[in-house]
């Protein structure tokens, strides 16, 4: 068993303080320019798709040096401006009294303020702003998405939530699955016996893993990223690769959408470029290929017009250009065919586990 | 007509237009009342227009028996008359009894083109119920002709029944009264669009309609201005065929081809002429008459390649004219807006035209939504509006949202195509042919007019842009200066009411436009919704000419005043019940 | 033409014509080379088959100048020659050189109806090129009249500028070559599409058409069977309007009106003509010609409301009749399955009409989805389709699944109206218009039509079926058996193959048909699948109708049983290919 | 703490074996048959919408007396009875097998035995004419769907699945809540101090519920039904109101749908009205409904006209003629608006459970 450092504790109450420290900055600065007759602004990193860049260093998307000044005095500013100042406000309770907040909540709690979001994408874009002002993620501030994904297998966590402090759990005694939400995600990883972590994309997959007893047969962590992974499961996966040092493999369908949940997971997604610590650079997504299609004789659909599209769009990404990123996406747009994770079914339940799970986690070694 | 070997005839004119009436518009007994009652209405207003006179016209149509439960299709009885210059008796029964026979044969806008209409329709009578029609006609010697006739149709011409001359007692014009065959239940409501609409094209008209319920529709004139009558014309160089050549030399009086150019041609000078036929190598002093077919061709070849000729002049077309048709329109789609943009004189294979278009936006007479009024040397075209030109233009051509205009805003598009002969692609007369010569016009005259309409809105629209303004900011600015103050956890809120009285044209318009990734949260915001629903009291309204101009002097500042005054109390009242509500749920927990 | 006073003038109808030639489809250069070869074609058509001739039509459009790099438009010599009887010499110049002078003024079904496309031709020539024209006709008298001639437009006269009397030289026919401003490349499709729709409705005349650019088209007869020639008619009691009831009573040499009944009117006897008068009270002995106007007004709206006419007869029409009809969409259409459905007479307005249609169904020519043929007394109509009442039907009046054609069948539809008026909406002669009688008659024919195709297709279908079945068992109770094992745990398999030998036909048609909650489980095995896509090769082809005669007499097992063993080779292959698939994984496991 | 009988594990092996008996009689039938040279044939309720009926004792909807015979004779039929043969077939495998397989995994298990879905929807259709057929739910056979809903609160349970048996886990040591799959469904119910169950529609909820210790502060077990509940989470909340006797509260949207969800609780589908123990009858719709809008002030959007053409539709549903039911459903057609449940937001995070909740549970009792 591996013995986790707990640094992350200390690192997570650092964080805490020195986000209050800068809302109070953020508030003073603006409290003295209102006070003396200036219109306030702010200035955060522009989004533009213009300014996302390719870091070859971190492989990950980040943005570059562009930045976007919102002013109150603008007139098509002030209520972004004036939205993104409470958002801020909120946020600083919320972190001050240990709740949690949907982003959903988010946009009707700023109701109670006189705050008009149009709609709940709206309050979501401000969340960002906030995230790409504070250079911190929205789970920083308590703010957390809805959806949910889960994970089960051998490691023990202490949870640092409100009520639940010090309490300690062990990741394999429900085998349906915890989700994966802001206590687990607030938790410290305290001790595991696992050896590896495989990342899924589907809960009838995941589920079919825990009944086959890949946590045992593998030494394994299984998270369900429910599709494309919330951010709350990459920081998960993330942590599990740093802190407990533990390799992540990813299987996923065997289409263009399938390889590009395992590449945001691997290098990020340019909808996060403000932000790191979201991705694990040493997985490896190991099926399903589009070569594993033909050479397992899948039974296998054909492409829609919009994945296809989508595979010439990733061409260009710099993040494919090289590698099984690259050879799986050429094959991908040779055969426009597509196959499911359940497709092994074909060959019995057990097949995916039994035969070709360990043949990828072994061909894995030379990727 | 009894049975007979094949062999050859002839019939006459009106014998071919007897047995094809369909081609005329007399299909059926609701389309031919429609018809008749166009084609004298258009008659008449073309006497009217031509003598300068003003035009008052009216128009009835009664059942012929007065039992009224008989159901259409039944026999009417429509009357036609004005108060033109009449027409001289000894035409006046060949006028309205032969077919090709007519006063519109001729290089001249005027609303009838085939020189058949009237004739038609006393054909038209005269088959469904064999009763002669009677005409009346002063030309203001002080008599007056009444004459009662039926037309022969196999020998193309007029039997005269009864002639009497009267006492004009003032009266002067022609007067037509045809008894037909019928279906007014079915053609009501064309007739009254088309005198709607010909209300709109010629607002100095008086029109009186009553119709065979015996209601009667009054279309008042509202201006004594008249567009002036058109001259006759020659052909323009570019119009001209081989057989028309051939004509004109055959016709001939003079000397030399340099005259002869000059004499036939319009717009040919002596100039223009000498350097025409230098350029096509043909003898200036050759005699017309010599000239051979072969050589007749090859002229009407380099007539057609020559470069230089003058575009011809529109003294031979009548344009509405942008004060008339403001009046028209004002008059019966009362709109809050109205641009006119008319386009200078151009011609389509030698034949000249204007265009007119105006277009009308907002009042309580237009629906929502594109209503197209198209008129055609100031004829309201009716039917086939999906086959037109204009209709194509602005269903395909016009990017309504670079003109900022809402496709459910209420507006009228008023298109008026005026020329010696309006490509019509039917007899019926109802919808334009796509020259491209007319279709760059009437896109070059949508486009101005719409630019006129933009401006406007936009004015309207920066207007309410300053009164926004202070409204955002007494909005936005407290709410930033609680959050603000909480944040920094200060005690009292900052001075930030100094920032509501500075300049607000102050503004920094040199920040950043907002570019986030995804969509951009929205630029409007939502205090834009109150002042809007508020539109409809506050706005200025522009319903006359006049009236606009005057707003266009004012000082602009001064409306703005009160309204940002309102727009303050509209602003409070918003924000106190926001706060009573959250109270109400204080009280309940 | 020079300046001169408001006045007026009469002009001639080929001057009306020349002036407004866009009305007769002579509008531009592509346009009208078009009209001008098929009003040349549709004359000689008419006049072979009026003779009783088989027709041989020869067609060469050629241009003028032989220089190739010349752009159109340009000069064009179009020829039409024909192997009819010939045109009186004495008529000759007249019948193409007079507006309103021809030979189809009659109550009898031709193609021509307004009696000037040739005119018109000729004219557009002239305008244009003013050329003559050349005309050729030889009558069988071992001589052939050859005229060169021009129109005198404003006189609607022939001039004729060269006669020459030469030997015929067995010779027998019309031909006409006129040079006019044309353009083919635009107009080529169109007449091409023209032709090969001609060909469909008359199988039984060559046509030769050799292009502008020296390409031959040859349109082969197929059959000798020609349409029996319609007879002139008189005119039915309810196509009568006032005007041409007076003609007749001015015409007339009965002595009473009883008489006058019988010998003015279509299929009015002595009986009829007597119970007629009777009830519309008129004397049976009065003269015709004391009659007064409005007792001819009143005998015409008697006419109008008496029930007890014959229906018109067909002698004046001249349907193209089924087997003809068949031959021509077998040629050109060479379709999988034909059906024709022609309806007896009926008549509209009095005048009398023949609907006939033809589905054509399958095969390689027809392109996926529906194809509609117009035609109308054996004109194809090319233009306008989405106003057309057959279109209008197949739209919005047919339930396409009730017949159990899906929508990207190639499915060719031809209709034909034959009458002695047919109701066009324009002189072009493109569309019909709606009249109801004729929208009933057009829909029995084309729901006779469809039937017989569903027929057709459930035939093929349920032969299909019996294959299927077979194939399907065969697919299915192994599978049945394998799995019920298993479940009673029994070893070895059941007896399952006995019920693959039992006689097919014992299928329990008693169950009840699966209702289940939602979508119901698909009905189509998907082993149905392979055999369609196999369908191209193994169906039988029914080319020729006497094919598909053949077909349905002989016993339809033979062919069944053929079919059989395919599809089960077809099916074994398959199952085999699933083994080997299975056993590729276990391998690599 | 109430102390649970334990008959559940008893009736469950004694289902089990009563469903492997009636799987081999199904078989031995058809072996007859077709040993004889007999087609052989199924049949079972039609689950025709004319079949449906409302039962006004069990209050849910029922399959009435018409049943349907499939025969592999008729050549429409031996496609959807091959079908259906080989589901008894692969069923009898799962059970015998202690295997889970998803409603997927069946779609492509079929391959491997020559049997063709043309689609999911297709072989899901199957499952529920063998459902019919047997009269016995899918879980039962070991399917489960994909969906997942959530569960939190004092309950002690016991596993029944392989590898687990006998293992307890207490619901309350995960704050994220735990997934209601296979495991937790065939799980035995132990022991609980709640004194209630709440459903909630949103996972956003669920997280607030448990924030706010709702589990403590009304002693109540917190159900998250993720939108319209599957059965697993019916079942559930069936087996907490019978085996612990446990009083089930509902809290839904503000709209036509969510009244229908919490009907769907209650009474039962359409869809399943040919299987029992998937209703409470006794459970209590609380809210939010149409008159909490205009009664809370609540942010609310104009319904759509799809939802208010569900209204008329469910206005002539027999289970919706008295009561709240008719008389919610009236309120919403007159307001023609919805409010959802994180509308309370706008009175600040807490207020839903401060005040809104405590007053509503008091309401129900009036119910």
């Amino acid at each position: 068993m591996k013995n986790n450092k707990r640094h992350s504790k200390i690192s997570a109450s650092v964080r805490k303080e020195e986000l209050l420290k800068a809302l109070q900055e953020m508030g003073d600065s603006m409290y003295e320019k209102l006070d003396k007759g200036v219109f306030p602004e702010v200035v955060f990193p522009s989004r533009s798709v213009r300014n996302i860049v390719y870091d070859e260093k971190l492989l990950q998307y980040v943005l570059g040096d562009s930045r976007v000044k919102r002013s109150s005095q603008n007139i098509k500013h002030i209520r972004p401006f004036t939205q993104l100042v409470w958002l801020a406000f909120f946020a600083n309770q919320l972190v001050r009294q240990g709740k949690t907040s949907t982003l959903r909540d988010v946009y009707y709690s700023a109701q109670a303020y006189n705050i008009d979001f149009k709609d709940q994408p709206e309050s979501d874009d401000i969340i960002t702003d906030l995230e790409a002002t504070l250079c911190r993620a929205r789970e920083d501030f308590s703010i957390y998405p809805e959806e949910r994904s889960a994970i089960f297998g051998d490691l023990t966590i202490e949870y640092t939530v409100k009520g639940y402090e010090g309490r300690k759990l062990n990741l394999d005694s429900h085998p349906d699955g915890y989700l994966i939400g802001p206590s687990l995600s607030s938790a410290e990883l305290v001790e595991t016996s696992a050896e590896m972590v495989i990342a899924v994309e589907k809960g009838g997959l995941f589920s079919r893993f825990v009944e086959e007893k890949v946590h045992e047969k593998y030494k394994a962590i299984i998270i369900d990223t429910a599709g494309q992974p919330p951010r709350s499961t990459r920081y998960m996966l993330k942590r599990l690769n740093r802190e407990l040092s533990l390799p992540v493999y990813i299987l996923t369908d065997g289409d263009v959408y399938g390889e590009h949940i395992a590449m945001v997971i691997v290098s990020g997604s340019a909808n996060a470029a403000h932000l790191r610590d979201l991705t694990v650079p040493t997985a490896k997504w190991i099926g399903v290929w589009g070569s594993d299609i033909t050479k397992y004789k899948l039974p296998s659909d054909p492409m829609n017009e919009q994945a296809i599209k989508r595979i010439y769009e990733l061409r260009k990404d710099p993040r494919y250009r090289k590698g099984i990123w690259q050879k799986e996406l050429e094959v991908f747009l040779k055969l426009k065919r597509k196959s499911e994770l359940e497709a092994f079914a074909k060959y019995g339940l057990t097949a995916i586990v039994d035969k070709y799970l360990p043949e990828k986690l072994e061909y894995a070694k030379s990727l | 007509m009894s049975k007979k070997q094949v062999s050859f005839s002839e019939i006459s004119p009106s014998e071919f237009f007897y047995r094809n009436r369909d081609l005329a518009g007399f299909s059926n007994p609701s389309r031919s009342l429609y018809s008749a009652m166009r084609e004298l209405v258009e008659n008449s207003l073309d006497a009217c227009e031509m003598a300068g006179i003003l035009p008052d016209i009216f128009i009835r149509i009664t059942p012929l028996d007065s039992d009224e439960s008989k159901q259409d299709p039944k026999p009417y009885v429509l009357r036609v008359q004005d108060n033109g210059p009449g027409i001289d008796p000894k035409n006046l029964s060949y006028a309205f009894g032969r077919v090709f026979y007519g006063s519109k044969f001729k290089l001249r806008q005027a609303r009838g083109m085939f020189g058949m209409g009237g004739t038609m329709s006393i054909l038209y009578g005269q088959i469904t119920t064999n009763r002669p029609v009677k005409l009346m006609s002063a030309i203001g010697d002080g008599k007056a002709v009444q004459i009662q006739m039926m037309i022969d149709i196999r020998k193309n011409a007029p039997i005269v029944m009864d002639k009497q001359v009267v006492p004009a007692e003032g009266i002067s014009g022609t007067s037509v009264e045809v008894t037909m065959e019928g279906d007014y239940f079915r053609a009501a409501s064309k007739i009254q669009e088309y005198l709607r609409q010909t209300a709109v094209i010629t607002p100095y008209a008086n029109l009186v309609f009553i119709d065979a319920l015996g209601r009667q529709f009054f279309y008042e004139r509202v201006t004594k201005e008249m567009p002036v009558p058109p001259d006759e014309t020659l052909p323009h160089p570019y119009g001209i065929d081989v057989e028309a050549l051939r004509r004109l030399l055959q016709d001939s009086e003079e000397a030399t081809l340099l005259k002869f150019m000059q004499q036939n041609f319009h717009r040919v000078g002596e100039n223009t002429a000498r350097r025409f036929l230098e350029f096509s190598g043909f003898n200036a002093n050759m005699n017309p008459k010599s000239m051979e077919t072969l050589q007749a061709v090859s002229l009407v070849e380099a007539l057609h390649k020559y470069d230089n000729f003058l575009k011809p002049d529109a003294s031979c077309l009548s344009p509405i004219g942008k004060d008339i048709l403001k009046k028209g329109i004002e008059k019966e789609l009362k709109p809050e807006f109205i641009a006119i943009s008319v386009r200078p004189p151009s011609a389509y294979s030698g034949f000249p035209f204007i265009v007119e278009v105006g277009i009308a936006y907002g009042g309580k007479v237009l629906p929502q939504g594109l209503s197209l009024l198209r008129f055609a040397n100031r004829i309201p075209l009716l039917y086939d509006e999906g086959s037109d030109i204009s209709f194509k233009i602005l269903d395909q051509d016009i990017d309504w949202r670079h003109y900022k205009v809402r496709t459910e805003a209420p507006l009228g598009v008023i298109t008026h195509v005026c020329s010696t002969k309006v490509p019509y692609k039917t007899v019926g007369k109802e919808y334009l042919a796509d020259r491209p010569e007319i279709e760059r016009e009437l896109k070059n005259a949508l486009r101005d007019a719409l630019r006129q309409l933009q401006t406007y809105l936009s004015r309207q629209g920066s207007m309410a842009a300053v009164q926004r303004k202070i409204g955002i900011y007494s909005k936005y600015l407290p709410l930033i200066a609680q959050f603000v103050t909480d944040l920094s956890g200060a005690k009292n809120l900052p001075k930030y009411q100094q920032l509501l009285d500075s300049d607000s044209d102050g503004e920094d318009k040199t920040a950043e436009p907002i570019d986030p990734v995804g969509k951009p949260p929205s630029d409007e915001p939502p205090a834009v919704k109150a002042p809007a629903a508020k539109k409809k009291t506050t706005k200025p309204k522009a319903k006359t000419t006049a009236a606009t101009k005057k707003k266009k002097d004012a000082p602009p500042v001064e409306t703005i005043k009160v309204e940002e005054k309102k727009k303050a109390q509209v602003e409070k009242k918003e924000v106190k019940q926001d706060e009573k509500q959250q109270t109400t749920f204080e009280d309940f927990g």
